[in-house]
């Protein structure tokens, strides 16, 4: 049985294991970095064990040293988080090894999972549908034609050391394809030295959803319904929502069916996600399995009322999962917004510094993860995620109105954040209607449109902002005129 | 009486107090109308208030003589001020918007210098990469904020700028 | 249609109604006397406005100027919260007459359920069992000896000119009954020149067991389940939870129906709720309609998933209640500690001042409903409810270990709390196991256990305080030692 | 060295702090067992500290020669302190519980005061009501901490006491 975990985490998500543990009667052990020692993990935590430099690589990746904070902390186990050593089978596997409990997949299960190629294949194996394409790489360009003939067109051609939209081409036609292959070839060959290709369906107007799943050590699985994350920047998560506007009753139970299978297929442990994309004909295609909890659990956690880090530490403590797929029943709707420290006029650049005032939403059905306190700092070392802002409701509107009042409630001083274009956002009729596309932001130019909200916002507080520029500039010059008075004379001195 | 011009804002105002009500009340007139403000707590980092019955909070921030940096129940602004003799002298010497013919290319992030790609020397033109830097797992890259010839270049790779820190010099 | 909603109260209740006004998109007006000038309800709503001292005579009790707010501020209706004018019919008539919706039942409505007497005879009529008992005075001792035989005994002879345990006396039998009578008559005539007794049933280990209900305008109406509300101190509850731990389906249904009669009986609109005794025996006696929202209606919130302000406004916009009975489906468990500012072993007097510092607890199924914030003040002219604590969990014992856990997260500075005291309640095997009832604090020596808990809890913070206290003492025997050096050479000094 | 005594706790304990080891960590000693202890942050009204790996928030409240009231982690403890010199003095002169006897009697929550039960001269026994207070829509009694005679009435009917505030002496 599990009574002591390590947390190798820091942020809102090391709060959020605490949480939970504290309500089980679970001790805890807090690590942090020479950057987190005034961070809310600490305090909260049992106990807390410095772990080294603000640098990732010095603290928080830094395996030896949280392994000896395990060792001399008397810890049974290890909660990784997200991020950080979460996704990392060499941690899994040095934690099998010291007779530590990873809650988590087995180390074997997460490196299947991790390797894109071995995974896809498992899932070809049980039927699960990916998308269309090469197998593995093309041999040649008449390769790719044929394979491009069967899967029919648009390809994209893809090197595998490409990245960041080098090394792609769409194409729409044998023509097209030919001469792609050739300069995909030659960017691969100038850019590293060598080339490698895959072909594969090129989707328009996709969908990410994605479902949340648990497997039990005795083999036993479960989907926990789907979520929808399409709203993204850069391919980071901005919105979640579940239900998916576009999943019926018939399709949530289709496609969890495979997601069931798909645990199987890799002989999955404890808590994963299923990621899909869903092209616009409605076909959905898996992706990837992130062998972890999600940033986005909390949505699922409101409609399902489960608490899920407490599943994972039934399932890590080797129990059977306490219900069945028909125990479940999907309950309201449920959206998450992802408070990141960053400008969005800026490309979505980090916003960093103190953070001297906060004020946090609450409510009926307004839930909000964060490390935020009045005086914390926003560091430049870790990721923007700086809080998740959970809302629920009877009906959608509910739960979308009720996120735009808590969105006005969440005031943070110091740094930029994402929450007035998740204003602008929540408020579009598209939004609204459920027409979601991971290309939404630039489909729908919501840029543009939020620098016209922030622009009638400011119209809007023109007086106000009058009003205060007023009062300071005729205090202070009443200070000066009066140096030697007391200041709160200065009301009885204005013209 | 004081004239003020809010940045992205075309119209200027006129403003001043008016009356003093006591307990915390006052009067106070924008352009041609007058307004009851009652003020809740104030200090000089920022104020509370009512105005018009309804509250507001303001933080104040940087400020200059005749300019001042506020945040508004949320919303930042940008505010000039000018007595109404300050105001010709401030036309006439040209002013306007702030920092256009700024030499210095400032970084608007906290990060890791992970590369610099100009030399001492270099002609550069307005949106040309400078340098990239490493913030929160992302890359962002720093663009020359005009055309002109990079001189003293400050950031150092693997070096750590603040935000405001000087890149280099674009003359 | 409500468009603009004043709200006559403060505090957290002020606080609530907003939330909801703001998810709807309506407009609110808040109200606030001298001393809440600086409350968070005065930030949150759209408008405010000053109503007077803070003596709440010369603020929230002032009919005339709360008038004179709506009509100078175009508001179209009031909510009342509870406590101040919630419960005032000559009030609710006054909005009547000015044309302005009151969020509640009916002046008449209203009067006929303040009026315990009418009310009594009102459910008798709609065969809704009250305490047995005469059913007004009785003529002599005759007459109150045919009606204890009739009852049984023990019964309560009742003095209405007694109150706080004065002209109050429980007998067993005929003789006991006779003196009885003697001696309540003398000490009524002795204390205020006359006598008029009652005589009801005397029950021992009562739950303080009440429903919440709906009627709309016409006339439907349901009950949304009950809540159990026995651990009170001075009548005044402390802890609710729903469901009740002894009330089963069959109960729930059964005493649900005539609570739905009830509402009919008194021509109830909006929401309310149907106070009841239960005995011992499982028998229930209906008390009184609390004719306004209550202060624990969170918990049925959790467990309905409704937004029950959003249904009162519904209500008063003569809209029908959107569901039938049989829609509503119990979810789960919920508990509220209502957070009082008063000092446990003082008899619970009232703690006010300065809050210099507070952590609000949050996290997965947490809400707490609160004016405070760090620099607030605890005012001594109002009631010293400054938060609602609420949790759920998909059992009862999920929900009691969210609430310690959040209980101990809650850190309020600067005014004694009833904080420590849910601890221990909480804790108890009593409580866990629903051992229920309006004596449970003295039956179970709860105050006492308290004190060994402090004395616990004392103990086990005896190093911590050490350090702390050893820090300070040679901090500042190092600056006096060095008054001239800078503060932080001090490290470097100490021997 | 210092000697500390904690409110309703038996024993006494010996405190100092050993060394300073840089970056805010400090070894301190309790009698005989040393602790590892690191600071977080510190000012005049409280500290937080890090001590053998679990973390506590204090926060300084009144204070004087010789006792200290603090609130540890929520919990109010109060401590005397006596170097062992001050503290053969202080045992002397009889003191240990503090307040026993003072005469006068203080307000232990702020109210309205409804009404004075006693008048100048009265004799009172320990635990006879004094005056009433109301607060918070509460009536709440004030009661004489101790045998003797009341002097000095402070209170006012209708008047508004703090906490705090004397009532009355009684001598």
């Amino acid at each position: 049985m599990i009574e002591k975990v390590l947390i190798a985490n820091r942020g809102e998500i090391a709060l959020r294991v605490i949480r939970t543990c504290k309500a089980l009667g679970i001790k805890t052990v807090a690590v942090y970095s020479d950057e987190d020692i005034n961070s809310m993990h600490v305090k909260q935590a049992t106990e807390a064990y410095h772990i080294g430099e603000a640098s990732p690589a010095k603290s928080y990746l830094n395996q030896e040293k949280i392994l000896d904070v395990m060792l001399s902390s008397g810890a049974d186990s290890v909660h990784p988080g997200y991020g950080f050593l979460s996704e990392n089978d060499d941690f899994a596997r040095l934690c099998e090894k010291n007779k530590i409990i990873f809650i988590g997949p087995s180390a074997d299960s997460m490196n299947l999972c991790g390797d894109k190629m071995k995974c896809k294949a498992a899932m070809l194996k049980a039927e699960v549908p990916t998308v269309p394409g090469s197998p593995g790489l093309v041999k040649d360009a008449d390769d790719a034609e044929k394979i491009a003939n069967d899967i029919g067109y648009p390809v994209m051609l893809k090197s595998v050391f490409g990245g960041g939209g080098r090394g792609i081409r769409i194409v729409t036609n044998d023509k097209e394809l030919r001469d792609g292959y050739e300069s995909v070839t030659g960017e691969s060959i100038a850019a590293v030295g060598k080339s490698a290709i895959l072909v594969e369906k090129f989707l328009e107007k996709t969908r990410h959803i994605e479902y949340q799943f648990a497997r039990d050590t005795q083999g036993n699985a479960v989907h926990i319904f789907e979520r929808e994350c399409s709203i993204q920047r850069r391919n980071q998560k901005l919105i979640e929502q579940t239900p998916s506007p576009i999943v019926d009753e018939e399709t949530r139970a289709r496609v969890g069916e495979s997601v069931v299978n798909a645990s199987h297929a890799v002989d999955y442990t404890n808590l994963g996600t299923a990621e899909f994309l869903r092209a616009d004909n409605g076909e959905f295609y898996f992706i990837e399995i992130n062998a972890r909890l999600q940033v986005e659990h909390p949505i699922t956690e409101f409609v399902s009322g489960l608490d899920l880090v407490k599943l994972q530490l039934d399932i890590a403590n080797g129990e059977p999962i306490p219900f069945k797929q028909n125990d479940l029943k999907m309950n309201g709707y449920a959206i998450e917004c992802r408070i990141n420290a960053e400008d969005t006029f800026m490309d979505f650049a980090p916003s960093t510094g103190p953070v001297p005032d906060v004020t946090i939403p609450a409510g009926p059905s307004v839930r909000c993860d964060t490390y935020l306190y009045p005086g914390c700092t926003v560091s430049p070392y870790y990721d923007s995620l700086m809080a998740k802002l959970v809302t629920w409701g009877q009906t959608f509107e509910e739960s979308r109105t009720r996120m735009l009042s808590a969105l006005n409630d969440f005031y943070i001083q110091g740094v930029e954040t994402s929450i007035p274009l998740y204003k602008t956002i929540l408020s579009s009729d598209e939004y609204k209607n459920g027409d979601l596309s991971t290309d939404f932001l630039k489909r729908y130019d919501m840029i543009d449109r939020l620098a016209k909200d922030l622009k009638i916002e400011k119209e809007n507080k023109t007086e106000a902002a009058l009003a205060a520029v007023i009062i300071h500039s005729e205090y202070f010059k009443s200070r000066l005129q009066n140096t030697t008075s007391h200041n709160s004379h200065w009301k009885d001195k204005l013209d | 009486m004081t004239n003020y011009k809010i940045q992205d804002i075309e119209k200027s105002f006129d403003g001043k107090v008016v009356e003093n009500l006591g307990n915390n009340d006052y009067v106070i007139k924008i352009n041609d109308t007058e307004h009851k403000l009652k003020i809740i707590s104030m200090s000089s980092n920022g104020i509370e208030f009512i105005l018009n019955q309804q509250y507001h909070k303001a933080k104040y921030l940087e400020q200059s003589t005749n300019e001042m940096n506020i945040v508004i129940d949320n919303v930042p602004m940008t505010i000039n001020l000018h007595t109404h003799f300050d105001k010709i002298v401030y036309k006439n010497s040209g002013g306007g918007g702030s920092g256009t013919t700024q030499k210095a290319l400032k970084s608007q992030i906290p990060g890791k210098v992970v590369s610099i790609s100009v030399t001492h020397g270099d002609s550069v033109r307005k949106g040309d990469v400078v340098c990239t830097l490493e913030s929160m797992k992302m890359q962002v890259t720093v663009k020359a904020h005009k055309d002109g010839v990079v001189r003293n270049i400050k950031a150092k790779e693997t070096g750590i700028v603040a935000k405001g820190d000087i890149i280099a010099d674009i003359e």
